[in-house]
């Protein structure tokens, strides 16, 4: 029964803090605007709008897609420990989460392939380019955070770094930890990276067909998108925080770093996006593998 | 906000309970970024620094899927029309049209042209008028409080004329347009099926 | 059931289907399923039992052996049921083709073939039934003539060169052991030196590498895979590639002890690393190739090379839970990629043969359930929880990352995200997008072609949700060969350093699916609008050309081009320019007529002489 | 040289008959000429270095009853004074079915213009490859940039033909 509890409690605080960063991230980038910018609750608003409006539908794939998307958002949520707790802890750790994180990707793609508009297709293409190009470092960053826990499960990486303190502090780990903040804009689909839905240039991607309901599936699933992107680095890289107060704060700080990043930079294209990914963040995270792997062995 | 255009009640929890549905298109009208005429000229101050429409919930989005406000900017000419319809059809309902500028109220400067629309309302139903030849991003402002009123009301209901009065919609248009290349939206046993229910509920 | 009596019955079916086809065509079909059926029955009912029939041959006293462990009998089923799916797949693909007797003959000659050498004991049945496997899937290859032709003709001359290696190996191992019974060569082989284990290592690696398409040795495959008929490229890549994968597990498990193969040779430069090597580059280079494939089959072809990389890292890692990972990933590989061949095959059957992947699109609105199979097939090649594929590369993941080789698992890791990728790219080009108008009228896949789909993406699904039932059988495998067995259940492993319940992964994303399918209805009814009602920039939508297939990932596959010349081919064509050229050159010395052989024996006895005189060498 | 184009003048008039140049001193040259020598002179000024044909446009002689096409050139080679300077090449036709002959073999750049005028103005220009419409949707029985098209009545017979929708409240 506590079980239950516990999903219920971390799946629905997962989507509200993610709800409140969008919220946030659209005051912060108004007030560096130099203007007012919407109220925090602006998401809310927006989603209780989307769901009083009839939303035009392309298929019975069209509506899968989207749930099948954001029902693996919020399964990885559960696999994440958020402060103390961490409701689906028992079973695979890192991999699963590395895995279950690719279901939301090929459910937004499922269903914006059935849209039949060739800006979809070509926001997913990107989408997928962008993922292939910022895995790339993600999993050498990943694998060298397990070779140097010895272990795969992620809530022992949080206990170990409990005691043994941030391992962005730990002296092998510095480097990963570097490279795991040049890709985080990209995990996350935030600018500089944000051409997949680029509303100027392919009329907001994948969304180009969405209306009403599925937008605010969208919206919810790149929030969830955000929280899983930003609790993963601070669980692997900022200690995960023994209870929920510490746990969001440092939840907070991380997003403000790159929270201010997204409101200045222009877009990049998608072949610079992934000549850049491929490049830096590729190099330092190949030499943290190397220092892990040669101090460890 | 001025007195007579209605206040701004978006913190009123109340209302947020009794009527979710018209208070969540009252704060969060996401306009279609299409430039119709000249008008479009007025419409990025009007959605950066320095008059922020951002702070109402108005923001510009790409395609009319996501859009509930349609701002028709400027003259509309003949060609024009053909996708301003298009575009007001493909938006899902509730929806709501404001015309921007004196030329979609009766031709404006272009009253005897023989290439512009003179009366936007003949051909898709339009809620709200801005007058003024290019009016500023205040009179926007105004606009938007004006569609609150309006929403809270209950009398924004362009979309639903357009679906009681489609054929008469749908003929003015051929009129003007000629041949159109994509079927009538809503079809006729359809229609009218739909209208009686809303008259019953 | 004896051994005998089930290799009897196979081979007399498969006559039989032939010579029954001349009388009446449906007959044979029926026929052909019966004794698959049969041939499926024999084996389950063989479960768990281990037992060795020697039938004497008269054939130099050599003892024919054929012997049956929980190992083989997992090889033989799944042969067995690939086989049953494509040939009741083939009933209505093949009908409209010629020669059809000839092809069924020739399909159930190549899946009895294959259960022969999994169910051999010793090395001349294991020979005899690989030749016949070869020389049938040769002639099922060049099935299409035309360009086909030249596809068998790789794929052959590639296999007796690899059976050749294989011939050499057994004659070696027989005047080393005195015997080519499995057991015997097994018992024996302890007192052989290491260099001539190494030196029997990569004489069969050369045979089964060929066959298991690993890297330098793929190069057949992906024309074999093209050109045969789409029911027999779904046996021919689920199935018959892993006979290699067979023969690696039985000669480094069953003959040389595990143990010793592992700490065989330099500690740096073993037979084991580069397995190793070559199973990651095996992984990494034809899933970047397969980006570019806009041939569905030739794709799907790539990706099997791919895929057998990830069985060789299993198997060539030599712990126990590697080696149930690799065997798991063949079970799990032959379903669903034989799985999206037979998808492929119904749509080519469909559009009259069309593959390209650039002038198709939108048959979801036409063929749903084979997109539905599509689209299972395709999440278990990813390995998307819920699907069999996320379970046997769980197991392989985390036995590289648990041994403390974090490369390797980098670079399978890395393999599965360019699966996602290709993998995309098929299901998007076939099934999404656009509906050309040509299409409009195009019916569903017929009920015969179906069956088989349905069946095989059911079996995808459970034995991604309980993977504890294949695990069961490659543990009494392990068993056999003795290792320690896998600690499992029926929902997963449970290892000391990470455990994986397929349980709560289930409930979790079935229970979230349910409740946000709810979350989803709340809220007005959605309206229903069709390809054509699409937002255009207000324009009417352009029948037939609204769709981005062409060049797909474009920007990426620009970066990468430059990089991935296929080296073994231009090494393969510049190997046969070489032999030819000095085939030419021999060919000139025989001119015909007497005079110039007369005149080389006078320069040979001159040399000679001259040699004689000047070195007095006798 | 204060008349830039005297040289040019000179020039044109010794080589065609019936012409008549005058130069206004900011740099533009008005030439007149008979509608056949149109081509012939606009080749030749090709040549000399007039390369860039800006635009064609028409005027509308009502009073008498005539339609005047105006062909601007100006140079980009050729030596600097020549540069400044801008020939205003002016030629007649008649209102009635207008025909003329398309230069768009000598200025491929042509081609819109004409297009433009055969639809505003109903000139039909003989050898052009494409003369489809340009802007307009509709059909006009008399072209609407001529004098004689009347734009109220026009607005009158169709836009205001067509009715509102009336709606419950009453509202025309």
């Amino acid at each position: 029964m506590v079980l239950v509890l516990q999903i219920l409690f971390v799946s629905i605080l997962a989507c509200l803090v993610g709800l409140f960063l969008i919220g946030l991230s659209r005051k912060v980038t108004a007030r560096i605007h130099w203007r007012y910018g919407p109220p925090l609750s602006q998401p809310f608003i927006d989603i209780v709008k989307w769901f009083s409006q009839t939303a035009v539908s392309h298929g019975k794939l069209f509506d899968a897609g989207m749930i099948f998307s954001l029902t693996g958002s919020v399964v990885v949520v559960l696999f994440l420990p958020f402060g103390g707790i961490c409701p689906l802890s028992g079973s695979g750790g890192l991999l699963v989460i590395l895995y279950l994180m690719l279901i939301a990707p090929l459910g937004i793609a499922l269903s914006a392939g059935e849209s039949a508009n060739p800006h979809a297709s070509i926001g997913v293409s990107r989408k997928m380019q962008l993922a292939f190009g910022y895995e790339l470092s993600l999993l050498m960053i990943l694998l060298s955070l397990m070779t140097y826990y010895r272990t795969v499960s992620i809530v022992d990486i949080v206990e170990t770094q409990i005691q043994a303190g941030w391992s962005l502090v730990q002296l092998p780990l510095v480097v990963s930890g570097l490279a795991y903040l040049l890709i985080m804009p990209a995990i996350m689909g935030i600018r500089p990276f944000e051409m997949i839905q680029a509303p100027q240039e392919i009329s907001s991607g994948p969304m180009a067909e969405y209306g009403g309901k599925f937008l605010a599936f969208a919206t919810l699933q790149h929030a969830f998108n955000i929280y899983i992107g930003l609790s993963l680095f601070v669980n692997l890289f900022m200690g995960g925080g023994s209870n929920a107060g510490y746990f969001l704060i440092k939840l907070l700080l991380a997003f403000m770093v790159f929270q201010v990043v997204h409101a200045v930079w222009p877009r990049f294209r998608i072949e610079q996006a992934v000549r850049y990914l491929w490049r830096w963040p590729a190099l330092l995270a190949f030499i943290g593998l190397i220092i892990v792997w040669v101090t460890t062995s | 906000m001025t007195k007579k255009s209605g206040k701004m009640d978006r913190n009123n929890i109340g209302k947020w309970f009794k009527s979710p549905g018209n208070m969540g298109q009252k704060y969060s009208l996401h306009a279609l970024y299409f430039c119709t005429g000249c008008g479009i000229i007025e419409i990025p101050p009007t959605i950066t620094t320095r008059w922020d429409a951002e702070r109402f919930g108005v923001i510009p989005v790409a395609t009319p899927r996501q859009a509930n406000l349609f701002l028709i900017t400027g003259y509309v000419s003949v060609k024009t029309l053909r996708y301003i319809i298009r575009s007001y059809e493909q938006m899902p309902e509730p929806k709501y049209t404001v015309g921007f500028g004196s030329c979609p109220i009766n031709g404006g400067m272009y009253w005897d042209s023989y290439n512009t629309i003179k009366h936007l309302d003949k051909y898709i139903p339009v809620d709200g008028w801005i007058a003024g030849c290019m009016p500023r991003p205040e009179a926007v402002f105004v606009a938007v409080t004006h569609l609150w009123t309006l929403i809270d009301k209950g009398m924004a209901t362009g979309y639903l004329k357009y679906r009681e009065h489609y054929a008469k919609y749908r003929r003015n248009q051929e009129k003007i347009l000629g041949e159109l290349e994509w079927p009538p939206l809503f079809s006729k046993e359809e229609e009218n099926e739909k209208s009686r229910e809303k008259v019953a509920g | 059931m004896k051994l005998e009596i089930l290799l009897a019955v196979f081979f007399g079916g498969s006559l039989l289907t032939y010579l029954l086809g001349k009388i009446s065509k449906r007959a044979r079909d029926i026929l052909a399923v019966l004794v698959l059926l049969f041939a499926t029955a024999g084996i389950t009912s063989l479960y768990g039992k281990s037992s060795t029939a020697t039938l004497y041959t008269g054939f130099l006293d050599f003892p024919m052996v054929l012997s049956i462990h929980p190992f083989a009998w997992i090889f033989a089923l799944t042969i067995a049921v690939v086989g049953l799916c494509a040939v009741i797949f083939s009933w209505l693909y093949i009908r409209k083709k010629g020669r059809t007797d000839f092809f069924y003959f020739m399909m159930l000659l190549v899946i009895f073939s294959m259960i022969g050498i999994v169910l051999s004991g010793d090395f001349l049945s294991f020979y005899i039934f690989w030749e016949m496997m070869s020389w049938s899937t040769f002639l099922l290859i060049s099935y299409n003539r035309g360009k086909a032709i030249a596809a068998g003709m790789k794929y052959i001359v590639m296999s007796v060169a690899g059976s050749l290696a294989m011939l050499v190996g057994m004659i070696s191992l027989y005047t080393q052991t005195g015997t080519l019974v499995f057991e015997g060569i097994s018992g024996s082989l302890n007192s052989a030196s290491s260099g001539y284990l190494q030196f029997i290592l990569i004489l069969f690696f050369v045979a089964f590498g060929i066959k298991n398409a690993i890297w330098p040795l793929h190069v057949w495959l992906p024309p074999a895979h093209s050109e045969a008929p789409s029911p027999f490229s779904a046996v021919l890549s689920g199935v018959l590639i892993k006979i290699g994968t067979f023969g690696f597990i039985l000669l480094i498990y069953g003959i040389i002890q595990v143990q010793v193969f592992v700490n065989l040779g330099h500690a740096l430069f073993n037979v084991r690393n580069l397995l190793l090597l070559l199973g990651a580059v095996t992984i990494l280079i034809p899933t970047f190739i397969a980006l570019f494939q806009d041939d569905a089959k030739r794709l799907l072809a790539w990706s099997t090379v791919a895929q057998a990389g990830y069985i060789i890292l299993g198997i060539a890692y030599g712990t126990s839970e590697s080696l149930s990972g690799g065997t798991l990933h063949f079970f799990n590989h032959a379903l669903f990629k034989s799985l999206l061949f037979m998808v492929v095959g119904a749509v080519e059957f469909r559009t009259n043969g069309v593959r390209d992947l650039n002038s198709l699109g939108g048959l979801i609105k036409k063929m749903p359930v084979t997109f539905v199979a599509g689209l299972i097939g395709v999440c278990g090649l990813i390995g998307v929880p819920l699907t069999n594929g996320f379970v046997s590369k769980w197991l392989i993941y985390h036995t590289l990352i648990v041994n403390h080789s974090p490369f390797l698992a980098f670079v399978a890791l890395l393999g599965t995200w360019g699966t996602i990728l290709y993998s995309y790219k098929l299901i998007h080009h076939i099934f999404l997008g656009q509906l050309p108008r040509k299409y409009e009228k195009l019916q569903a896949a017929p009920v015969s072609m179906k069956v088989p789909m349905i069946f095989l993406s059911l079996t995808v699904f459970v034995f991604g949700v309980l993977p504890g039932l294949p695990l069961h059988v490659i543990n009494l495998s392990e068993l056999g060969f003795g290792m320690e067995p896998l600690a499992i259940n029926m929902w997963g492993v449970v290892t000391g350093s990470g455990s994986i319940q397929m349980l709560n992964i289930a409930t979790a994303l079935i229970l979230g699916g349910i409740v946000l399918w709810l979350f989803f209805r709340m809220g007005p009814k959605n309206t229903r609008a069709d390809q054509m009602d699409n937002y255009a920039a207000g324009a009417p939508v352009p029948a037939d050309r609204y769709q981005y297939s062409v060049k797909f990932y474009d920007p990426l596959t620009r970066m990468i081009a430059p990089y991935l010349k296929d080296i073994a081919d231009n090494f393969y064509s510049a190997l046969a320019r070489g032999i030819r050229n000095a085939g030419n050159g021999i060919r000139r010395i025989y001119t015909g007529d007497v005079g110039n052989y007369a005149l080389y024996i006078i320069l040979f006895l001159a040399i000679l002489i001259f040699i004689q005189l000047y070195w007095k060498v006798w | 040289m204060k008349n830039p184009g005297k040289k040019l003048q000179d020039e044109l008039r010794s080589m065609f008959e019936s012409i008549s140049t005058e130069g206004d001193g900011e740099n533009r040259m008005t030439v007149k000429c008979r509608k056949e020598a149109v081509i012939t002179m606009l080749s030749f000024l090709k040549k000399t270095g007039f390369d860039h044909l800006a635009l064609i446009s028409c005027v509308d002689r009502l009073n008498d009853n005539v339609l005047e096409l105006v062909y601007i050139l100006s140079s980009y080679g050729g030596d600097v004074a020549m540069q400044k300077l801008n020939i205003l090449l002016k030629t007649t036709i008649p209102r009635e079915n207008p025909q003329f002959y398309t230069a768009t073999e000598i200025f491929g750049n042509a081609s819109p213009y004409e297009r433009e005028l055969h639809e505003l103005y109903g000139i039909l220009f003989r050898g052009h490859p494409r003369l489809t419409p340009l802007f307009l949707e509709r059909e006009y029985d008399i072209p609407p940039f001529r004098k004689d098209f009347d734009t109220r009545k026009y607005v009158k017979d169709v836009f205001d033909q067509i009715p509102f929708v009336d709606d419950k409240k009453g509202r025309t």
